[in-house]
């Protein structure tokens, strides 16, 4: 065990941070909004030219073709967070259209959309979920018919996020109507200004609309934008899901979010007295210290797994649920030490931090939620960390 | 030997339910929320004429002179159904007014709140724990300071403020130095505000100890109705996540057909229920000037406070992601049982006193 | 809403408390051990003469044939509690197996078996649980074969309390081999001193053999020893475990346990500071004490409802779940409250109140999980209470 | 980076765990736990036989010169089969001394603890938290008073305390005016003593400030061993939980396909595998002498308790009734993690100790 980085990997972050430091007036600001904006687009082009974004995507395609190394994402990662300055951009597009089109694309594929994409040109939206089919995707509904040299379909999407912005979308659709369910689904890429196309903002529990639904009626879509073949896009989309769960938050982020409850606690008072020099509280801001600091080494344990090329075994999968878990707790904590001062909202008066602890705390639970998460990462963890037997067939189904 | 409601009760709570499911749907909660104040004054009109707005009072004061029972179980519809009003203030007010003995002052008071007349804002949140500074000071008669989370001060025609020294002070809330300031929570069904005091004339209650009892009275109530309305709330919930349960399929069945759903609903209804059982006691104990009264009162809030987070986060989560939603709308009660929490003592807070109520605690 | 009593009640419990108090130095003490200790068998025969004991029980049968009062059996185990003085004998004799004789024995089998049973003469056990049906008594596989007027019974029973003291049991056996499940199972009575039984204590986690293995080889029993009709067993079986729901505590024992807790926060020192004096300790004592008031004051509204001949609905169904989970709440907050003390044992120098909390906090979680007690009350209340399905079953199975 | 045993830890660990399943099977902790010492001593000379009683100390005192991270791997192997023995006490003095620097009294104890020469007992309880009134004084260079849950106090020939001064004392274990009485816990796999000390002459190892870092390493080191020891009973509570729901059926099924007993093993795992990484984490901090130790040993410790009480809990329930019951001996590993919770320090203690470290408090 030896926590130190190579002399490779520290000459890296000192490249990183001095890179960054000398531009830091380049890098968008949060009052830069929009995801085009050209001071965004602008900092994007700058990350990829000095390999600070894609640095693993071949040059073909507008990255830099660099080995992965685990190390130095999580480094860059770092300088991100430490100079607080805007990070590549990311999104579906980035962080799973490409990966995917890479493994699987065809060379026309690859050329005509990864590039945009990591330019942040081209914003991809995921079209998977169905109101019918939470977390059981098999059972999707959303047809394309062929005809012609196109697909006709015809559907709804649910859980699209960024639908408004994206100029495209990878959906799943089903193209063979008789194969058996995991069978008879395709992986298509289009445009979202395809006729047929209305999206429908899904305002949610914090009051904003995080997720849309989108739907389609007779939107025609050329046979060659599949991804795969027919009937392949079940594999298309695990392939997909898989760099989805290469996505998850870097665990210092719980840490920081920690942190941020403690100087609340020290900050805030009853009658007075500080929350920190409640003993009920720290107890309880202690007891979620430590599940923080246990989950940053149950990180760091994922990573050496990987460094290595090993599967980091349950270790990996339990990340999700408690990893979820834990944020939603700390944002409970912050809200309970903030008291009557922890539920207002909006832009009331007397309301702390924006109001970021009530939006994470609702967002939080929805990502514990969303698609019976929780309850399915602990399928995952019983099946396949522990061995245990898949849930047996109703006989009634 | 009869701990049940009796036929009147039961009677009372399905009027109120009734008129309450016809007045305030999902739909007129939604549009409350979205901060249309007409339509949260029909809801109080629509309960208004069933009369509950004196449910405690004397009938000589225009009342019911029920107790705080049946105020629990209006209480509970009205958080079972998220209905905005004010009825819990007058409710608190009225059962502050009621221990000056029957003073004329506090009659006439009462009387006026009984028939809505006087519309009461209530203030006692400096009196529980002061946050950020607050705080009110009277000299000469003149009220100084600024009060948070004050229930209803947005409707109120008049202020009934906890001071503290215990005593209660009377402001007309349109009188020149009152400013008010909405509060915005998660809970848009309901409105707190800030209020402003630069110098303002206050009318005190006399009788200083009789003042103390009024301010505590108010508190004690403050706390089981918010504690009641979380019940409904949380009621609602479980009954809903059961509901959407027998309809959603996944895998080719029903998901309240899935051990862990089922057993998620159970553990919900395990902790329900006592905690129905514990505030009706309280309410109880409250009416009968029982000893026990302010003890219960206390382990009744803060133990909504728990159940609350457990049954709020667990209905959502049998929803799946329809819950996060705004379409099914179960946030809305969600939201109602967190402010619900925290308001007239954060459950450590109230915890703190029951330890310390009951001698478990020196300083 | 009215806690007081009627004056009939109250006139009640005064006669008790006046006819115990006067007695009280006929009353056995902890140290007159052994079920059929003189003392014991003296104390019962005048608690059944003065109608403290079996006091519904039919005079025929050596009760005091009184209509069923629940308040009049509240204030009896309200009077022996706070009196101290041993409580009428219990068991599974008494108050499982005479209310199903009452209700669906011969006349022959109350005449022979209730007045002894009553009067302590007459110890049973219960043969239900098998070693391969912990929650599935219909899977029970221990056989009776009839043989002319004999049943010849082979197999083997656990979780069998009392066995080594017990003079009869009752048991349940598979007397149709070809039936349903569920329908091929008789309830028999027969002496544990029928050649071919073998009792194995089964010591578990305090240490104690609070249980037995009960084995049975070619044990002969006369075929009249039956209750009900041969196949009927599982009914019968069920009126008694009616009969055991109603055995559940009186939940203001776990009131007097809380407060037994408080004390040892009040006695118990660290570096010469009350626990009680700890705020976090404080804290989850009065958490807990609001869960044991909300079940007393749901006891009432249980018990309000029996005395109306209501069904107690929901109230009813969620006891046994809460009311084991509060106890070893209980017992585990007295343990940490003594902290390194709190695990001292058996005969261990420094241990506090016998290491009752030890034993409780083990045994108590041995009600929670045995034969997956908690598990089957989830079932239960999301059944019966809230009418949600069974689960299906399986295609495989 | 890399935060992985590495291939000689990997390989040590295996030997250790062999070791012990062949020297400790459940049988053997069945007649341990009945008292019969000659049976622990057994399982204490297989493990002397691999060297693993100086895993810490110097090269040239014996020892294989390794860390905490590989007494920690050590222990959770120990723990993973329940046996007795007093690697951990030795390894807790044997970090003691290593603090003074090697002078030559340290080094010629270190010497004999390494050989076995000198069995350690170790008394750090009254430094962490006086119980029914303990507490030591020295008085002339000669020690009065007692202490609790003395650590090997059975088998030790030499006792290693610490005063409340800080400082560390020695003193010969069969000398006259020690009384040893043990104390049994719910765990009789190991056992700990009480020792009263009646004017017994002490050797204090010289250098205060020294010797106060001593207490403190042996504090870490007793913390997070025991920490370490419930890490492996909980891993074997857990595999023992999933293996028996693949074997035992109901209704029909195995109970490992219910979703219910699927999920509670998944939230054992889910909780298990992160207190590993922290355990471990703490282990190299200790070993680099990193800033960051001693409130990671502090988390680790408070950690490994909460997270006991759960899994030994749950894999328990897992099990029925069988889980009960002495035939299947899980008791044994449930009492171990309920003994580790309580000793160097309960949860909420050592909690409040990392809020101080951490500057969270005043007081």
């Amino acid at each position: 065990m030896d926590l130190r980085l190579s002399s490779e990997h520290q000459a890296f972050r000192a490249h990183v941070a001095s890179l960054l430091e000398s531009h830091r007036h380049l890098a968008p600001t949060a009052t830069d909004r929009g995801l085009k904006h050209p001071k965004r687009l602008a900092w994007q082009a700058f990350l990829l030219r000095e390999g600070l974004a894609a640095r693993t995507v071949p040059e073909a395609y507008g990255g830099r073709g660099e080995a992965p190394d685990i190390l130095k994402s999580r480094i860059l990662s770092e300088e991100f967070a430490r100079t607080g300055l805007a990070p590549p951009l990311a999104g579906q597009g980035i962080s799973m259209l490409v990966p995917t089109l890479l493994e699987l694309g065809t060379p026309e594929q690859r050329q005509a959309y990864i590039g945009p994409t990591l330019r942040g040109e081209m914003v991809w939206c995921q079209g998977y979920s169905e109101p019918g089919s939470g977390s059981d995707l098999a059972s999707l509904t959303t047809r394309a018919v062929a005809d012609g040299d196109d697909y006709v379909i015809n559907g709804q999407k649910i859980w699209t996020s960024t639908a408004m912005q994206a100029d495209m979308i990878f959906c799943l659709v089903r193209t063979e109507a008789d194969a058996p369910a995991h069978q008879g689904i395709s992986y298509l890429l289009f445009s979202m200004k395809t006729p047929g196309i209305e999206i429908r903002p899904l305002v949610d529990m914090t009051g904003t609309a995080n997720f849309n639904e989108v739907f389609f009626t007779d939107v025609r879509v050329p046979r060659r934008q599949i991804v795969g073949k027919p009937g392949e896009g079940w594999k298309v989309a695990n392939a997909t899901l898989t760099h989805e769960r290469g996505m998850l938050g870097d665990p210092s982020a719980s840490r920081a979010r920690l942190m941020r409850v403690a100087e609340i606690m020290q900050r805030e008072t009853v009658d007075g007295r500080s929350l920190m020099e409640d003993p009920v509280f720290r107890d309880r801001l202690v007891a979620l210290q430590a599940r923080v600091y246990a989950m940053q080494a149950n990180g760091l344990r994922v990573m050496s797994a990987q460094l290595k090329g090993e599967s980091p075994g349950m270790a990996g999968l339990i990340i999700k649920l408690e990893g979820c878990e834990l944020n939603h707790e700390i944002a409970r904590l912050a809200i309970d030490a903030m008291g009557e001062l922890g539920i207002l909202y909006d832009d009331s008066p007397h309301l702390r931090d924006d109001g970021d602890w009530q939006q994470k705390y609702m967002y939080d639970l929805g990502l514990i939620i969303g698609g019976g998460t929780a309850q399915i990462q602990k399928n995952i963890i019983s099946e396949r960390g522990l061995g245990m037997p898949r849930e047996p067939k109703s006989a009634k189904a | 030997m009869d701990f049940s409601l009796s036929e009147d009760q039961l009677s009372f709570q399905s009027s109120v339910r009734g008129l309450l499911e016809r007045s305030c749907p999902l739909d007129v909660v939604r549009v409350v929320a979205a901060g249309d104040r007409d339509a949260a004054e029909r809801v109080v009109r629509d309960l208004d004429a069933l009369g509950v707005r004196g449910v405690m009072a004397p009938e000589a004061d225009g009342g019911l002179e029920l107790g705080l029972l049946d105020a629990v179980i209006i209480q509970e519809m009205i958080g079972r159904q998220c209905a905005p009003g004010d009825f819990s203030g007058a409710a608190i007010v009225i059962a502050g007014l009621s221990s000056f003995g029957g003073t004329s002052a506090a009659r006439a008071w009462m009387t006026k709140v009984v028939s809505g007349d006087v519309r009461p804002g209530v203030a006692l949140a400096e009196r529980i724990g002061v946050r950020d500074g607050t705080g009110l000071r009277l000299e000469g008669g003149r009220l100084h300071g600024r009060s948070l989370f004050v229930v209803d001060g947005d409707t109120a025609t008049h202020l009934f403020i906890a001071l503290p020294s215990g005593s209660l002070a009377i402001v007309d809330a349109t009188a020149q130095g009152v400013s008010r300031v909405p509060l915005r929570t998660i809970d848009a069904t309901r409105v707190f505000s800030e209020i402003l005091f630069d110098g303002v004339p206050a009318e005190v209650l006399t009788g200083e100890s009789l003042a103390g009892a009024a301010v505590n009275r108010m508190t004690a109530v403050a706390r089981l109705l918010v504690a009641a309305d979380a019940l409904g709330a949380m009621q609602v919930m479980l009954e809903r996540a059961v509901a959407y349960s027998l309809e959603r399929k996944q895998f080719g069945r029903v998901i309240g057909s899935f051990q862990a759903v089922k057993h998620m609903c159970a553990e919900m209804a395990a902790r329900l229920e006592p905690l129905r059982a514990l505030i009706w006691h309280a309410a109880h104990a409250f009416d009968e000037g029982s000893e026990e009264a302010d003890l219960l009162i206390l382990l009744a809030k803060s133990h909504a406070a728990e159940v609350g987070v457990f049954i709020a986060r667990t209905a959502t989560e049998v929803h799946g992601g329809m819950g996060f939603t705004d379409l099914v709308g179960l946030h809305y009660w969600f939201k109602r049982i967190g402010v619900s929490r925290q308001v007239f003592g954060a459950p450590e807070a109230v915890r703190g006193e029951a330890a310390r109520l009951q001698g478990w605690v020196s300083s």
